[in-house]
């Protein structure tokens, strides 16, 4: 075992690791458990167990539906989350609409933009069609890319791409050609969940504006893990996941320029966006009314609402300081360990803390193995990119995330187990 | 009979809600909007004449007429609006509808003005109930809208 | 107060009401609460609470996506949880889908006829356009009518509807003249959520089978409330929500045919659903997969999977014969209410536990407040069933919904809380 | 080294793994499928030649050769595929392919028929990892499909 060396910005982490009980668990034949998979999803504090908890024996009822206490107590607590989290990301409340993860966030706008055509015409400058393009990046995740591919397909648009440098950046070179006077929409990521690259979001959507069209940001990857403001990012719209942030599962946020919510029309359609509703038309709400039908994910817009509260708390400058420092060492321990070689940028400069790498002559399902074997929890796979893995001609990788409640002696634990591997494997 | 319910159906409400005040639509007017409470399908009709349009803020109030389907906080409501507001300049009743809004807004809080206000008072007890709010300010968002439609008319003709 | 009458088929709620904290609390200065919406949401046994905090506590991960121990654990909890809620309706359990709410499931199904334009040949059958109808009823909640009256601005194709009788039921008079070559999907309410009406689904999906037409029952109200198994009700899609079944909110649940569904186009889209992403085009995995894109509800789906153990403990032939009791309860001592008229049947056979009513000069939302002081929690408005108040010329109805935690006593109170309200206007 | 990772990468399969029986595609060959794993993309093309199609379940396996891309346990599920199938009728064939299936959904409580499934037992390991089974399966599969599809051509030609 390395000696943990002592490393400016990080956290009081036994602290905080006293919050989350599924942190002191063990697995695999007593081992503790050392969770390096919060780019998949995070661990909860028990804050955000306790307000869905409180929601559910206290205040539980239909919101703004019902004109009995109860939902009085329910909308208000439900209103007030959407308010705090809105002010997280530096946005006005009415502009934030809560979806299921981020992936219906990025469908609601892919299907705002066909249903474009047959919607009023305050909806015009969102419809799409043959000629029209569509751009989005090869380090996408699935859910920032498919439904584009989808939309495409409804409306006979063309999808188009950025590609990457060997170094796991976007290369921009093409940027004045791709966007052009045909482009619709650019859909980009943020901050890659494979590669960690943070992308220059305000450039592009410059370029992206001065043609007319649209920019979305995937930051499924950033908001959780850095400050973000909608009000200096440069996109017209990002989505994010809940379950990434701390928060329950089954809860995401859609934010949007209010102006463009305004004029989009709506995705799912059903009880609580409508206006007026005749047998024959109906009429629908403003935003974000209009874009959450049915009865909400009202207990997890609460634990999210406590979630954006607890890392409030911490401070998102020094959450991403800590993550800057966690991801410097591992990519530092990482590259001394021969046959190891990282996808992605290997400087910490302008990346987050998702370190991907290969292994040489050990599939990375075998990597993973052996690490869940010593209890360290890593993601193996193509992380639901793709693209990616054919762009780095490899078949897979080997992926660890960090959060606020990791520390540098796992970063070692990994790295140990690498090596584990490479000596159960016969390779080093 | 609780305390609080009497607290918010205030004698002057239940009176403008069995008697209303110039309630039905009349000829000649300007303006004319329609709302709905989308929550329960409360419903208003509601027209304004103005005299002197193009004075803006001085344009005097002539009539405001409507007809609502609601419950009792909306059609009191509606009536008190008409009360307050006819044979006042469009800046006057702004001022008055200002303070209602906020008024509405004060939690069972608020201090109302009541030379401002006067029988609008009676609605402070429903500040305490955010369901119903939107009853109360239903013939409001009317007023407003219709009177800026006015406007827009007056301006584009 | 009325003394208690000996009555038929009811639960021991006493015992039933210790797993429901929220219902020994008191609202507006003291009262005890009386919750008689559940047709909105329900109420949560501890059950379904500790189930979710159990997950998260000790398994949390990101489902079919990790290799690790804690993945494994996840997917397995998710899984269990679905075979359950899949044997509760009597389907298989890779015929159930889930999603956030009934509305999202309801507008799955609308979506993916829109996309089987754009989709393969195998999904030919879902398409339709110009001169194809779509066949709803006058009693639809908005979640089961604006989602087709959108399918068909979309298609060009035709909406129409079964008209109602005086008595609350459905008009079924011109039946075969409505369900013609022409109609490709019926789309109508199992049990109404205002009425409280139970339709004859099997009747209506043979008929709509004899013309090739597909059957969509809206089982929000029913799957609650009385036994359901899809092997017998004669439709091909059912969606029902988690929140009303005691499970929490954020999770519902579309089943489909294994057949129509393995031919249905996807409509959200994203990570977990594909089979093969290359950037130009993806496939997509076999049902349930292909309809659950994104990191699903995972704590939420296991959260019904505890309601669902919970409601077949108690048995669902006896929930049903204890609202049964309490229906026609309400209906006896309301009809004895000078200036009371019951909206929908006012008999207790083939209906549920919704008995929505009017009384003479004063408006619902007067009643409902008047009820609220008591603590006697009630909705009123049009229930997100606007064409309903449209057809019986009334504006809104003060509307009182059971469940297995309500007593007798709690309709006392309602019909008490009517007549006060009636004290309290002068009317009575 | 711990027991349980020994458990599962058996030396049976570590063997196979490394030197992979049978491997590379050939021809001549009746049928091919190509098979992929969405979770984590691994893939398999696999290529089968029956001795008298017509025969149906007599039909003899007369070559299977397979390219595959993957972890250890889908390489050596391949090579160990090749080595039992290779040789037997079609009906024999799928009674191994059943039992190593079964040998698969056993949650590691599995008592293999050694004598059918000869290196094939050293996957029972594999069974107590869920994520891992499919990597196990993944050849099978694709044989399976290869198999049927040589008879459909046969019976469409
Ligand atoms: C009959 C009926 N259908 C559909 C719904 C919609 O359910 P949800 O809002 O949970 O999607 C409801 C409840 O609101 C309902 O009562
Ligand atoms: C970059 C990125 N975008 C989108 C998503 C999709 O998030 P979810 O599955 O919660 O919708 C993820 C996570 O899976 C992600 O990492």
């Amino acid at each position: 075992m390395t000696v943990t060396p002592q490393v400016e910005g990080l956290l009081d982490v036994d602290r905080i690791r006293e919050d989350f009980p599924i942190l002191s668990r063990t697995v695999r034949d007593g081992r503790p458990l050392v969770y390096l998979d919060s780019g998949a999803t995070s661990q909860k504090p028990v804050q955000v167990l306790d307000a869905e908890r409180e929601f559910y024996e206290r205040h539980n009822a239909a919101v703004h539906r019902g004109a009995h206490q109860l939902a009085e107590e329910a909308t208000d607590l439900y209103e007030s989350a959407r308010a705090r989290i809105a002010a997280f990301i530096g946005a006005r409340p009415s502009d934030i609409v809560f979806t299921k993860n981020a992936t219906e966030g990025i469908n609601l706008v892919a299907y705002a933009m066909s249903n474009a055509a047959t919607a009023g015409p305050e909806s015009a400058r969102f419809r799409v069609g043959p000629g029209d393009e569509v751009l989005v990046t090869e380090m996408e995740h699935h859910a920032n890319l498919v439904p584009w591919q989808q939309l495409c397909r409804r409306t006979g648009a063309t999808l188009r791409w950025f590609g990457l440098t060997d170094e796991g950046r976007l290369d921009l070179g093409g940027l004045d050609e791709l966007i052009n006077e045909r482009t619709k929409i650019v859909a980009l990521t943020h901050q890659s969940n494979v590669l960690g690259t943070v992308n220059p979001v305000a450039k592009i959507a410059e370029r992206a504006h001065a043609v007319g069209a649209l920019l979305l940001a995937d930051a499924a990857q950033s908001v959780p893990h850095a400050p973000v403001d909608v009000r200096t990012l440069g996109a017209d719209f990002i989505a994010f996941s809940g379950h990434k942030m701390l928060g329950p599962s089954g809860i995401g946020v859609l934010w949007g320029r209010g102006e463009l919510l305004e004029a989009m029309p709506p995705f799912i359609t059903g009880g609580s966006m409508i206006e007026v509703v005749h047998l024959e038309d109906s009429t629908f709400l403003p935003p974000p009314g209009r874009f959450e039908a049915g009865v909400p994910m009202t207990a997890q817009a609460i634990g999210l609402g406590a979630a954006v509260d607890y890392l409030s708390a911490v401070g998102m400058d020094r959450v991403a300081a800590h993550e800057h420092a966690l991801t410097a060492y591992a990519l530092q321990r990482l590259g001394e360990v021969p046959g190891v070689r990282v996808v992605g940028p290997t400087v910490p400069e302008y990346r987050g803390g998702a370190v991907s790498f290969a292994v040489e002559d050990i599939h990375p399902h075998d990597v993973g193995q052996v690490l869940d074997d010593l209890g360290v929890e890593v993601r193996v796979g193509h992380h639901c990119a793709w693209p990616i893995c054919r762009r780095y001609g490899i078949p897979a990788t080997t992926r660890a995330t960090f959060y606020l409640y990791n520390t540098l002696g796992e970063v070692d634990a990994l790295v140990d187990g690498v090596r584990h591997a490479q000596k159960f494997f016969g390779t080093a | 009979m609780q305390p609080q319910l009497e607290a918010m159906y205030q004698e002057i409400i239940l009176d403008h809600y069995k008697n209303p005040h110039h309630k039905g639509l009349r000829d000649p007017y300007d303006a004319e909007a329609h709302h709905v409470n989308p929550t329960c399908g409360d419903e208003v009709t509601l027209r304004v004449r103005l005299a002197g349009v193009d004075a803006g803020d001085d344009a005097k109030i002539e009539d405001v007429s409507y007809d609502a389907m609601g419950c009792s906080i909306s059609q009191a409501s509606a009536s008190v609006l008409t009360d307050l507001l006819i044979g006042r300049t469009v800046g006057e009743a702004q001022r008055v509808s200002e303070a209602f809004l906020a008024l509405m807004q004060s939690k069972g809080e608020g201090e109302p003005d009541e030379d401002l206000l006067e029988d609008a008072v009676a609605f402070a007890g429903v500040s305490k109930y955010p369901a119903r709010i939107k009853c109360a300010l239903l013939s409001w968002m009317a007023w407003k809208d219709a009177t800026s439609r006015a406007f827009a008319e007056e301006s584009s003709s």
